[in-house]
Parts: C-alpha cells; sequence; structure tokens
C-alpha cells in the first residue's frame, strides 16, 4: 500500500509534527508563544482550505465565513464567562447592556456551557458548509462561480454581523474575554499549556486528513478535482462527495477559528472579512495547495515574514510582500513545495547524463 | 410621486457607477478569463491620475478623462506585458498575480503621492443641481449617466465594429483557432487589457469627485464589480449593464425601504439566487461547450 | 533508503520556520523598563490600510512630541525610544503589535489607536499586561478601564453645549446620520437625551455601513422628513461623499446644515472648502485657535511635514498627551518607572495644551478639555463661534443615571 | 427480450434534430456496432443512454428498468460504462489509481471513507491489466502514457468496472494496426460477459468484432443486420457509399 511517494509524505508530516511540538522547549518567551500559536492557527485554517481547493478543486473565496464563525462561538461563551466581573448587570454582555437588550437572546442561551459552545463553534460551519453544498453542488455549479457564491456568503455574513450590533457586538465585536479553562486547565493564551492546545490541533489535523486523503474517498475528491464527469459515469455521486469535503474543511476551520478568538482575546467582523478570506487562498498558493503540509507550511511562512518585514521594511513591507506573490506565481507555480521537485528534476537530469556517460565507456570498453 | 422619479434616478446613478467600474473588468474577465483582483487598483489610480492633472497640470476634469485613459491604460498594457501573459492557462493563478500586483499598486501610491486624503475639483458647471418637472436632479450625476452611457456605446462599437473587435471575439470563442487564422492573440490580449484598465482608470476619475481619493479606495469595488461581470453573463457588454442597472435600482429601492446594510444583504443575496438557477448570466446566449 | 533530500527538506523547513526567528532566544529577564539611558514607548497608528488617512497624522504627531522632548534634554536626562508599528487598520494586527510592544519590547507605554475597534482589540493586553495605553481620539464614552489614559472628548464634552445651541440657532427637529458602529449609536443616544429634555424631536436615524460612499438614499429620506439640523455623525471618507453629495443635491447650509462632531480638518481638505462652508463642528480644538502654544504646535507640524499638511482635534491630543507623559515620568525616579506608576502619576497632571490648559482627571482617566463649536469657511479654515467659558470635566457614563467610573473602577452598574 | 432498448428517443439542438425518434435494442451478451457518417447521432446516442446530454423526447429501459430520468451515477451504477470518443482519464493521477477508482462496487461515502484505495479489487486489476499490457505502467503518471495505452487505460477501467453494457465511442481512434488488432481481441474476449456497443469508423475492425451491426443515418435508424447484409444493403450504398464499396466508408 504505502508506495514511494506517500511514504515520502509520511516522513515530511513526522518531522514536521516534531519540529512544531518540540519548539517550546527552546522558547519560553511569553510573546514568542502567542506568536507562534497564531502562526499555527493560520496553518490549520489554511489546511482546511487546501483539503477543499488544493484536493478536491472547490475554490473556497469565502473560507473565513467558516473561521470567524468559530471564533464567534468561543468568543461568546468566553464572554459569557467574565459577565458579571466587567458589566455587573443581571448577567448581560457589555454591548447587549449600550443596545439596551433587556434579556440574553434565546440563541446566545446556550452558550453558557463549554461543550456545548464548542460543539457549536465546529458545528455552525460544517451545518452551513452542507447547507450551501447542497444548494451550489446539486445544481452542478462549478469553478469560477462556486468562487463567486462562496465571496458573496462571505460578505453577507459579515454585513450582517456588523450590522446586528445588539446580538454580536458589531463593528467592535466581543471583547475583554476570559481564557477557557476546561477540566481544571486554564489556557493561558501567553503559555505552554495553550501552545500545545494548538499545536496538538494542528498535528491532530494534518494527520486525520492526510490519512483521509489517502482513504479510497480522499483518491475520488482527487478525481473529482480532475474530472468531475468522468467520476460520475464511474457510479459515483460527485455532489456528495463535494459537500463532503467541503463540510470536513469547515469543521476545520471552524476550530481554528476558536482557537483564533482565543489567542488574540477578542472576535471581531475582520475574522469573516474579504482581506483575510483571500489571504488564506494566498497562503494557500503560496506554500503549495495540492499539498496539505505545504500549504499549512505556507500560511505559517508568510504570516512570519510579514510579522517580521512589517517590523523592519516600515515602509515598503507591503511592496516586499505583493513582489513576493507575484513572483511565486510566475517561477514557482505549484508553490514553494515545488522547490522539492525543481530539485528533484535537476538532480534527475544530471544522473541521466552520467549514466549515458557510464553506459557508452563500458561499451567503448567493451564491458557492457 | 416625485419621490418615485428621484428613487429611480438614485437607482439609475448607482447602476452607472457600477457599470464604469465593472465595464472594464468585463472586458478583461469575460475575453481572457482573466480574474483580475486589481481591477480596483485601476480605479484608485485613474482617481489620483485625475487628482494630479488638475493639482500639477491645471486640467479640469473633463479634458482629463482621455488623458487618465491613455495613461492607466498604458500602466495596465505594461502589467499585462510583464506579468499576466504568462498566466492565461493558469486562470486560477491570476488572483494571486494581481492581488500581489494591487498590493503593490497601492503601497507605490501611498508612498509617492502621500497617504492623506486627494481631492478633484469638480468644475462650477457641473456642481449645481438643476429642477426638471419640479425634481432636484444633480447635474453631475446627469453628466456621469451621459458618459457612461457614452462609454458603453464606444465599448459595443469597438467590439462589434471593428476588426480589433472581431479578433478579440474570435480568440474569445476559440483561442487556438483563431491563431491558427493567423490572429496574434498576445498583442489582442496587451490591447484588451490596456482597454479594460482605461475603462477602470475613467471610472476612479468619474467617481473622485463625488468621494475622495485615497490609496485604498479600490478594494471596495471589486467585490461589486465582480457580483455585475458574472450576473450580467460572461463576456456579454449588454448583460453587463443590464446587470449593473438592476442592481443598481434594486440597492436604491431596498436603501430607501430599509438601510444601506440590509440593501447590500439583500443584493448578493439576489445574485447569489441568479447565480444558482442561471449560472451562464441573465444574458449570454448558452455556448454548448 | 527511502528517505532523500527531498522529504527531509521539507521537514527541515518547517522546524527552521518553527525555530530560526532572530529573537528566538530572548530570555525574559523582567529587566526594568527604564535602563540604559532610555524609556522605551510605543507608537502604534496605522500607515496602512483604510484608517491610514488620519492615523498617519496621529503618528506625525506623536513622533514630533518626542523629538522635542529628546532636544529639551529628554526626561531627567534619559531619551525616550519610540517603537513604531503598523498594524494596517485591521484589529487582528493591532492586538498583535500591542503584544509586540508590550510583552517583546517591554515598552512602558504605548500611544495608540483611532477606531474604537482598535481600541477595544488591544485593550485586554493592556490590561492583563498591566502596561499603560494612551487614547488620543474622541469616542462614546462607557469604558471605565485602569490601563488607558483617554485624551480624546467624550460624548457629553462634545455635545452639551452643542445640542442647546443648535435647538436655539436652527430648529428643534434633528435627523441623525451616522456609520453603523457603536461611536455614532452611544453618540446619538446622548444627543437623544438632550433633545427630549429640550423639547427637540429626532424625525430620521439612519446608520450607513463604514466606508459607504453612496449617500442619495439618505438625501432623499432627508429631503422627505424635511428637519431643521443634519446630526452627522459618520466618519472617515465617507464625509467626504456625503458633504459633496449634499451640495450636488442642492440643499442649503443656512437653512438646513450638517452638525457633525467627526469632520474635521483632515476631512474638510479632503472635501475642499465649498463643499464644508457654512456646516458646524463641535470639537475641543481647531487649527485656527488663537494661543501662543497653538502657534508653536502648528508652525512646527507644519514645518516638519509640509505647508499643505493640517492639525485637528485628534492630532492635537496625540501631540500633548506625549508631554503628559513626559511631567509625570519626571516625577517618579528611574529605577520605578512602571506603567502603573505613570498612571498614578499623571492623575491630576495640568498642561497648556495648543487648545487651552487641560488636565487629566483624578477619578476616571480621562481629560478636561475646552469644547468648542465652529464653522467651516470656503476657504476650508474653521471659525470658532463659540468657546465654552470653562473647562468641562469628563463624565463617560453622563448619559446613564447612578453608573460612574471612579478610581476603584465601576460605581452603581 | 432485449437488454438494453430506446424508444422514440430524440434530442434537438435548437431546432437540429440530432437524433429523430430512434428505436433500438441490443441482447444480454451481444456485440453490436453503430456506424454512419459523422453526424449521423451515433455519439449522441450514446450521450443519451449514459446521461450526459438530456433527451427531449423518448424513453430508454435497462433490462426492463426505465432509466430515462436517471442521473449519470444512478445510470453507472445500473450497469453503464462509457468510453468516450476523447479518452477521458484521471491525468493527473497514477494508471494504478485510475484502475483503483474504476473498481467501483461500493460508492457509498460510508464505505470508502473507511477503506484503502488498494484494498478490493485488487486481484480483478491484475487481471485487467494483465490483457490490456499496462502492467508496467502502472505506478506511471497517467498523462505520460502513449495514445495507444491512454485508450486502453479507459478500456481496461471500463473493464474493471464491470458494467453489464459497455458503450465504446470508437475506441481504436489513433490506434496503430497492432493496436488495433490488440484491442479487436480484447474485445472477443469480453462477449458474452458483458454487452458491448461499439462506434466505429474503421470498417476492418468492425469486420473483425461485429455480429449485427445498425447503420444511423440523420437520427434515424437506416438498416439493422450482419457485415454481408449491410454491405449489398441498396438503402446503405445510396445513402453514403456513393459509388464504392463499405471497405472505405
Amino acid at each position: 500500500m504505502m508506495n514511494s511517494k506517500s511514504l515520502r509524505t509520511l516522513i515530511g508530516y513526522t518531522i514536521f509534527s516534531a519540529a512544531v511540538l518540540l519548539l517550546p522547549l527552546l522558547i519560553d518567551d511569553a510573546y514568542t508563544l502567542n506568536k507562534f500559536s497564531r502562526y499555527l492557527i493560520l496553518g490549520l485554517a489554511t489546511l482546511g482550505l487546501s483539503l477543499a481547493w488544493g484536493y478536491t478543486g472547490i475554490l473556497n473565496l469565502g473560507h473565513a465565513a467558516f473561521f470567524g464563525l468559530g471564533a464567534y462561538c468561543m468568543a461568546m461563551y468566553l464572554k459569557l464567562q467574565t459577565v458579571p466581573v466587567h458589566t455587573g448587570t443581571g448577567g448581560l454582555p457589555d454591548f447587549m447592556v449600550w443596545n439596551n437588550v433587556e434579556q440574553l437572546p434565546w440563541f446566545w442561551e446556550p452558550f453558557h456551557w463549554s461543550y456545548l459552545a464548542i460543539t457549536a463553534g465546529i458545528g455552525i460551519p460544517v451545518l452551513l458548509a452542507v447547507m450551501l453544498g447542497w444548494f451550489v453542488f446539486r445544481a452542478r455549479i462549478a469553478g469560477v462561480f462556486v468562487a463567486i457564491i462562496t465571496l458573496a456568503m462571505l460578505v453577507i455574513i459579515n454585513l450582517l454581523l456588523i450590522d446586528q450590533q445588539r446580538y454580536t457586538g458589531g463593528f467592535n465585536g466581543i471583547t475583554d474575554l476570559a481564557w477557557l479553562t476546561i477540566g481544571g486547565i486554564e489556557f493561558d493564551p501567553y503559555s505552554k499549556t495553550f501552545y500545545y492546545l494548538s499545536a496538538g490541533s494542528l498535528v491532530v489535523c494534518l494527520l486525520g486528513t492526510g490519512i483521509f486523503t489517502h482513504t479510497k474517498a480522499g483518491l475520488i475528491l482527487q478525481a473529482i478535482r480532475n474530472d468531475p464527469d468522468r467520476v460520475r459515469f464511474l457510479g459515483y455521486d460527485v455532489s456528495a462527495y463535494q459537500i463532503l469535503a467541503f463540510a470536513l474543511s469547515a469543521g476545520i476551520a471552524g476550530l481554528a477559528g476558536m482557537l483564533y478568538a482565543m489567542v488574540l482575546e477578542f472576535a471581531s467582523p475582520t475574522f469573516v472579512g474579504v482581506s483575510l478570506s483571500l489571504s488564506m487562498v494566498i497562503w494557500c498558493a503560496v506554500g503549495g495547495r495540492g499539498s496539505l503540509l505545504a500549504a499549512t507550511l505556507g500560511a505559517i511562512l508568510v504570516n512570519a515574514a510579514q510579522g517580521s518585514l512589517s517590523e523592519n521594511f516600515l515602509e515598503t513591507w507591503q511592496l516586499i510582500l505583493g513582489g513576493f506573490f507575484v513572483l511565486i506565481v510566475l517561477f514557482l507555480p505549484k508553490g514553494l513545495i515545488s522547490i522539492g521537485e525543481l530539485i528533484r528534476w535537476r538532480r534527475k537530469r544530471t544522473d541521466r547524463v552520467q549514466v549515458q556517460v557510464l553506459s557508452s565507456t563500458k561499451r567503448a570498453r567493451g564491458i557492457s | 410621486m416625485e419621490v418615485f422619479i428621484s428613487q429611480i434616478f438614485t437607482g439609475l446613478s448607482i447602476a452607472s457607477i457600477l457599470l464604469l467600474v465593472a465595464l472594464g473588468l468585463a472586458i478583461i474577465y469575460g475575453s481572457m478569463g482573466v480574474i483580475n483582483l486589481a481591477h480596483g487598483e485601476f480605479v484608485m489610480l485613474g482617481a489620483y491620475a485625475t487628482w494630479f492633472l488638475q493639482q500639477y497640470a491645471g486640467i479640469g476634469l473633463i479634458p482629463s478623462l482621455v488623458l487618465v485613459f491613455l495613461m492607466v491604460g498604458s500602466i495596465g498594457w505594461v502589467i499585462e506585458r510583464g506579468i499576466v501573459r504568462h498566466l492565461y492557462h493558469r486562470p486560477l493563478d491570476t488572483i494571486l498575480a494581481t492581488w500581489g500586483i494591487g498590493i503593490m499598486l497601492q503601497q507605490l501610491v501611498r508612498l509617492t503621492a502621500g497617504a492623506e486624503l486627494r481631492y478633484v475639483e469638480l468644475p462650477e458647471s457641473l456642481s449645481r443641481s438643476v429642477d426638471l418637472l419640479g425634481i432636484n436632479f444633480s447635474v453631475y450625476r446627469l453628466f456621469i449617466l451621459l458618459v457612461t452611457g457614452l462609454l458603453i456605446l464606444l465599448t459595443w462599437l469597438l467590439l462589434m465594429r471593428t476588426e480589433y473587435g472581431t479578433k478579440l471575439r474570435a480568440i474569445t470563442q476559440n483561442r487556438e483557432m483563431a491563431e491558427c487564422s493567423g490572429i496574434d492573440s498576445q498583442r489582442i490580449f496587451g490591447l484588451t487589457f490596456a482597454f479594460g484598465a482605461g475603462l477602470a482608470g475613467v471610472a476612479g476619475s468619474l467617481v473622485a469627485p463625488i468621494k475622495s481619493v485615497s490609496p485604498d479606495m479600490g478594494t471596495h469595488y471589486v467585490v461589486d464589480a465582480f457580483m455585475v461581470v458574472v450576473l450580467g453573463g460572461v463576456g456579454s457588454v449588454a448583460g453587463t449593464a443590464a446587470a449593473s442597472g438592476i442592481l443598481g435600482e434594486v440597492t436604491a429601492g431596498m436603501a430607501y425601504l430599509l438601510n444601506d446594510t440590509l440593501a447590500k444583504v439583500i443584493v448578493f443575496i439576489a445574485v447569489v439566487m441568479l447565480i444558482r438557477f442561471r449560472p451562464q448570466g441573465l444574458f449570454s446566449q448558452l455556448v454548448r461547450k | 533508503m527511502a528517505i532523500n533530500r527531498r522529504s527531509f527538506l521539507k521537514g527541515a523547513a518547517g522546524a527552521a520556520a518553527a525555530v530560526g526567528f532572530p529573537h528566538i532566544w530572548v530570555k525574559d529577564l523582567g529587566q526594568a523598563y527604564a535602563s540604559g539611558g532610555e524609556i522605551k514607548v510605543g507608537v502604534l497608528y496605522s500607515l496602512t490600510g483604510t484608517t491610514a488617512v488620519v492615523e498617519k497624522s496621529l503618528h506625525n504627531a506623536t513622533l514630533m512630541a518626542i523629538e522635542e522632548i529628546n532636544a529639551q534634554g529628554g526626561i531627567n536626562g534619559m531619551k525616550i525610544t519610540p517603537i513604531v508599528e503598523d498594524p494596517a487598520s485591521d484589529p487582528a494586527t493591532f492586538s498583535d503589535k500591542a503584544r509586540k510592544l508590550v510583552m517583546g519590547d517591554r515598552c512602558v507605554s504605548v500611544f495608540g489607536s483611532y477606531t474604537s475597534a482598535s481600541r477595544k482589540a488591544v485593550l485586554p493586553v493592556f490590561e492583563k499586561r498591566r502596561n499603560l495605553y494612551w487614547y488620543p481620539t474622541l469616542y462614546e464614552g462607557r469604558e471605565c478601564s485602569k490601563n488607558v489614559i483617554y485624551t480624546g472628548a467624550t460624548p457629553n464634552q462634545q455635545q452639551k453645549d452643542f445640542i442647546p445651541w443648535l435647538t436655539e440657532n436652527f430648529g428643534k427637529r434633528f435627523f441623525l446620520v451616522g456609520s453603523n458602529y457603536i461611536y455614532p449609536k452611544e453618540e446619538n443616544n446622548v444627543c437623544k437625551i438632550l433633545l427630549e429634555q429640550l423639547g427637540g424631536e429626532v424625525v430620521g436615524e439612519e446608520y450607513v455601513p463604514l466606508g459607504h460612499s453612496e449617500f442619495s438614499s439618505v438625501l432623499n429620506k432627508i429631503r422627505d422628513t424635511k428637519p431643521d439640523v443634519i446630526f452627522s455623525t459618520v466618519v472617515g471618507d465617507s464625509v467626504i461623499a456625503l458633504h459633496r453629495q449634499y451640495k450636488s443635491a442642492g440643499f442649503d447650509p443656512e437653512k438646513m446644515p450638517m452638525a457633525s462632531l467627526t469632520t474635521s480638518e483632515v476631512e474638510i481638505a479632503a472635501m475642499g472648502g465649498e463643499y464644508g462652508a457654512g456646516h458646524f463642528t463641535s470639537a475641543p480644538y481647531f487649527m485656527v485657535h488663537e494661543s501662543p502654544e497653538n502657534e508653536k504646535f502648528v508652525e512646527s507640524y507644519k514645518r516638519l511635514y509640509g505647508a499643505d499638511s493640517v492639525t485637528h482635534f485628534v492630532s492635537e491630543p496625540a501631540y500633548f498627551q506625549v508631554h503628559l507623559f513626559k511631567q509625570a515620568v519626571a516625577k517618579l525616579a528611574a529605577s520605578d518607572i512602571s506603567p502603573e506608576n505613570i498612571r498614578d502619576a499623571v492623575q491630576g497632571e495640568e498642561l497648556m495644551a495648543p487648545q487651552g490648559l487641560v488636565g487629566i482627571d483624578g477619578e476616571n482617566l480621562h481629560t478636561n478639555l475646552w469644547p468648542k463649536i465652529a464653522v467651516c469657511q470656503s476657504n476650508g479654515q474653521f471659525k470658532v463661534i463659540k468657546q465654552s467659558a470653562e473647562r468641562v470635566r469628563p463624565l463617560p457614563y453622563w448619559a446613564y443615571q447612578g453608573q460612574s467610573c471612579t478610581a476603584s473602577g465601576l460605581k452603581g452598574a | 427480450m432485449a437488454y438494453l432498448e430506446t424508444k422514440g428517443l430524440e434530442v434537438s439542438f435548437d431546432g437540429f434534430k440530432a437524433v429523430d425518434g430512434l428505436d433500438f435494442s441490443v441482447n444480454q451478451g451481444e456485440l453490436r456496432c453503430l456506424i454512419g457518417a459523422n453526424g449521423a447521432g451515433k455519439s449522441t446516442t450514446l450521450d443519451i443512454i449514459s446521461g450526459k446530454t438530456r433527451q427531449s423526447a423518448g424513453s430508454i429501459l435497462l433490462d426492463g428498468v426505465d432509466i430515462t430520468d436517471k442521473h449519470e451515477h444512478h445510470r453507472a451504477r445500473a450497469g453503464i460504462g462509457r468510453k468516450f470518443q476523447v479518452p477521458s482519464i484521471f491525468s493527473e493521477l497514477t494508471v494504478r489509481e485510475n484502475l483503483q477508482l474504476a473498481y467501483s462496487k461500493q460508492t457509498s461515502i460510508r464505505h470508502n471513507i473507511f477503506s484503502w484505495p488498494g484494498s478490493a479489487g485488487r486481484e480483478r486489476i491484475e487481471e485487467v491489466v494483465e490483457l490490456t499490457g499496462l502492467r508496467d505502467r502502472l505506478d506511471t503518471q497517467a498523462s505520460f502514457l502513449s495514445h495507444g495505452e491512454t485508450q486502453w487505460l479507459e478500456i481496461s477501467m471500463l473493464i474493471i468496472q464491470d458494467s453489464k453494457i459497455i458503450l465504446m465511442d470508437e475506441p481504436t481512434a489513433g490506434m496503430t494496426i497492432g493496436e488495433t488488432q490488440k484491442t479487436a481481441a480484447i474485445f472477443n474476449s469480453l462477449k458474452g460477459h458483458h454487452t458491448l456497443v461499439v462506434v466505429e469508423h474503421d470498417m476492418t475492425f468492425v469486420r473483425e468484432i461485429a455480429e449485427i451491426i445498425t447503420v444511423l443515418h440523420q437520427g434515424k435508424l437506416l438498416a439493422e443486420g450482419t457485415v454481408g447484409e449491410i454491405e449489398i444493403n441498396p438503402r446503405v450504398q445510396e445513402a453514403y457509399l456513393g459509388s464504392g464499396g463499405i471497405s472505405h466508408a
């Protein structure tokens, strides 16, 4: 079952997971741990996108919608944990008090309990993905039209989050959050425990999705990206598989969103913004959308670079970043990951040349 | 009764602005299949070009339109020759490349023209409002309607009645066959991209006087322009015009009945429904693949 | 052996990304804030993105003040070292950069933020790390944090004289239009209470999305309801669009002016004098205000940043709050300079600012200011027509009886 | 009773009737050749039966079951396999992966999530690869195959799919003489287990494999019978053979 390609992928996964999990042994500076947790979480979100786009060919420009909904679910739970301290008015979040809301709306009621909030954080994006997937894929809508519909969905959710200020905190979002405490463990976003939570989630999702892509269903998804009609004529219900991939990708994004709300200690409509959503597509493409690990690495590297670039090149960091994206598209179409292939290809070409030289000399000496 | 008419007029003026911005995109995306996320930046460049001509060369708004078309058009041509030309077989990658170009253009303008809000003066004749059959119309909005109508006509004539236009439509239908019959698609694509960018530049200079000019004013237009192009049917100028008309009226109507935010939400939901039930767009004929 | 260079490269890249960053090895030494003869402060204003338009001027004013202080020998011989970051008008980046300044660079204070959203985003960092944030912008009030010095105006300071003056001079029918977020909605709450007390009436209330530039529908509604005053809390470049479309719709500022809390010299410069002429703004500072401090402030700002640059009621507090910071730090010995000591030292501190003698309120860390009402002239400059006789005390919970922000936190919620 | 039967099948592309009232039936295990000039409606008929195009009128019965309104994947599960004129295989996947996908006994998500691609159908794949000579190409990416090999890959996929009825659209197009003969041998070995409908132009190949031939002309059934009967049938000659014999159709 293990051909050389998937063996290589497995080794890549193990090295990456080891590096990510061993990192805290090298650093214990609170800010750096927090910063890397944030990069890993954005990597996790991009991992989800790579499953939908890289593997199944669904270009989801609205991926941040699932990410943001996850963030809002967790933020609301953490908000309701702090209520008595800050606003001191009968358990209502501050933005509801400001908008003269009398009592907590029914749909926020379940968010008093952590396990319900976490299920919602993953469940709501998955539910939305299934509904949208059924609406789009049953009608065999494909390519750019899917991208446009997902983008429109994103803008709708963004506008509603800002407009329904009474229930969502509007443009300021939900701020002043407590830290998540489950089973006695407090996840302080600047601590190693939180870093392990995000790194652990990333590694589990990476390995889980990696294995999934190697199952028959995973192979079918790649076939769908390649030629959906042929897949239909083999008897597979293409739209069902597309919805599966879309929902899985949304679930992973929801999980990443929840972690993001915890690491930044707030949730805002910009988590459901067009620029963040397009950035995720960019990170996925820069890393290499065809491989889960490459997309994740792409997100981590671009965000790390963006962080340090904007610190040292205050005036020109956007110029450098824009130029970087253009160069990637022109010279490394399959993303940074294809650097490996480029080297292997050049190495193969040199090997072949040696082989010819070798055989011709043998012939010349009459050995072969 | 006049409220109704002024509402219709508001819808028309919103539609004209939507069409101005979307027309350039319809040409570039429609005929070349290039998803140009830097289209908003071309609008911004047009606005800045108008400001620059007015500030340093003292050229008024109306004469500057042609100059701006040429300036932004040539920038578009350079970008096409330099970067976009290599990406025709990879439509989805143009998203990444043009997004990168957009970021660079924004930052270049911010470094050169500065981050402050710039403003474009309106000639005295256009800044008044006039009363027609008892209703108050802004002269400048009428002027925009006029120019938009002119531009659609010009684009339609260019596409349908010129040799360049026929060649472009040939390439859109079947690029390989067009090249076999001797059409230099590279040159045509270069000119088309420049033409689309020029149109966006003109849109920028027309929009500037009713709002402000800032480095990031472009991003606001890209999503709406895409909705109009996709809704109108890929590659059909008439479709784009009709789609922006509908979207303009719906936005104005909803904004009046409800508020601007919900108006935008309703418009986007309408677009999603239309794409779902008529993927090929409202007006383009069903091309049997 | 199946492992070859390719997978090793891929894994190594992952490890390198995680490990190889420059300041990875920095240990959290917890050294004192003011070490090595320099006091590190953070400057957190957006240089890119949608709100860069205004925040760039705040950035400039802050750096100018720091240069002035360092030129006069710094604070007790110690130089102020500004660490500048670009949060790019994105709340998530604001939050990340605030952490870098507070935890990474160990700044003793950070000057930053224009929008309420960005202030809310960084608040947890300053409260949990017990640092100090200096917020120069007018805001919606209803906030009582022990880690923020508010040098911008609160709703009561802006509207207490403004609304009565408007009702006397123009009438009692108000049409409220604002951007769709907490600040305009809160200001409108205060405005409604004042109007009720004065027997006024709100004939319409409209909110437009941020960055919106199409006001035809709003102007149609205004034409229908025929209010006496349009009370505008629109922010950003929507202000320019609103003013220009108001004029091209043929309204007359003499009969129905726009009264705003947010239209400053920056917006007027961007829309052009003839579009701002006849409209009113209430704010503690206007560029034309005659005082020796203001002349010096405007003259040195123009010298540094260009003859056509303007100062306004947000860049002035961004400037004087740095001087207040200096006065507070000067009272402390080098060893016990810390954010909380600075906060305690600055309470009650007074300063001759360009707008007049300002002082930090002992109880709620806000600032006593000099509200003024001005009308915009066609040359693009304001003319101050009314100045409040004495300083107005900041009351962030004015509109909410029984609640007040005190030294030990929110009382009577 | 016929295994596959179409009644009054019709499809028109804005006016032009590509298929015009076609009644056509094939028995179990038979190899039926479908010939006709370009535009006679051969490929369109296959398109309609396999569900690629919707018919404007008429019905299709498979083993007595009416599948007229079924989706493609339901028809595929009901036993219809389709080989396309332009070979449609998964170019980005390896030959082995293409074949594993073709083994689509279990199409449900529940089953395929918990099974490896290679777990089922391994021997079946070995057999077919032996038959079609693709054994040593199993791990190369499908896009690197020669044209002939690509055709055989698609044919192998259809055999593995084990559809009861296989619709072949010009399987030998672009093949060398040797390859065509090999394909004829493969088809003859399939007779009996599968029902085959083969659309072809190469009459030497048709003569090798055909039992009954159906001739289509302008969307209608012109004639049906053995190779010998068809060659001497006056209407067929007059319709498009012109002067010469059937050999260089």
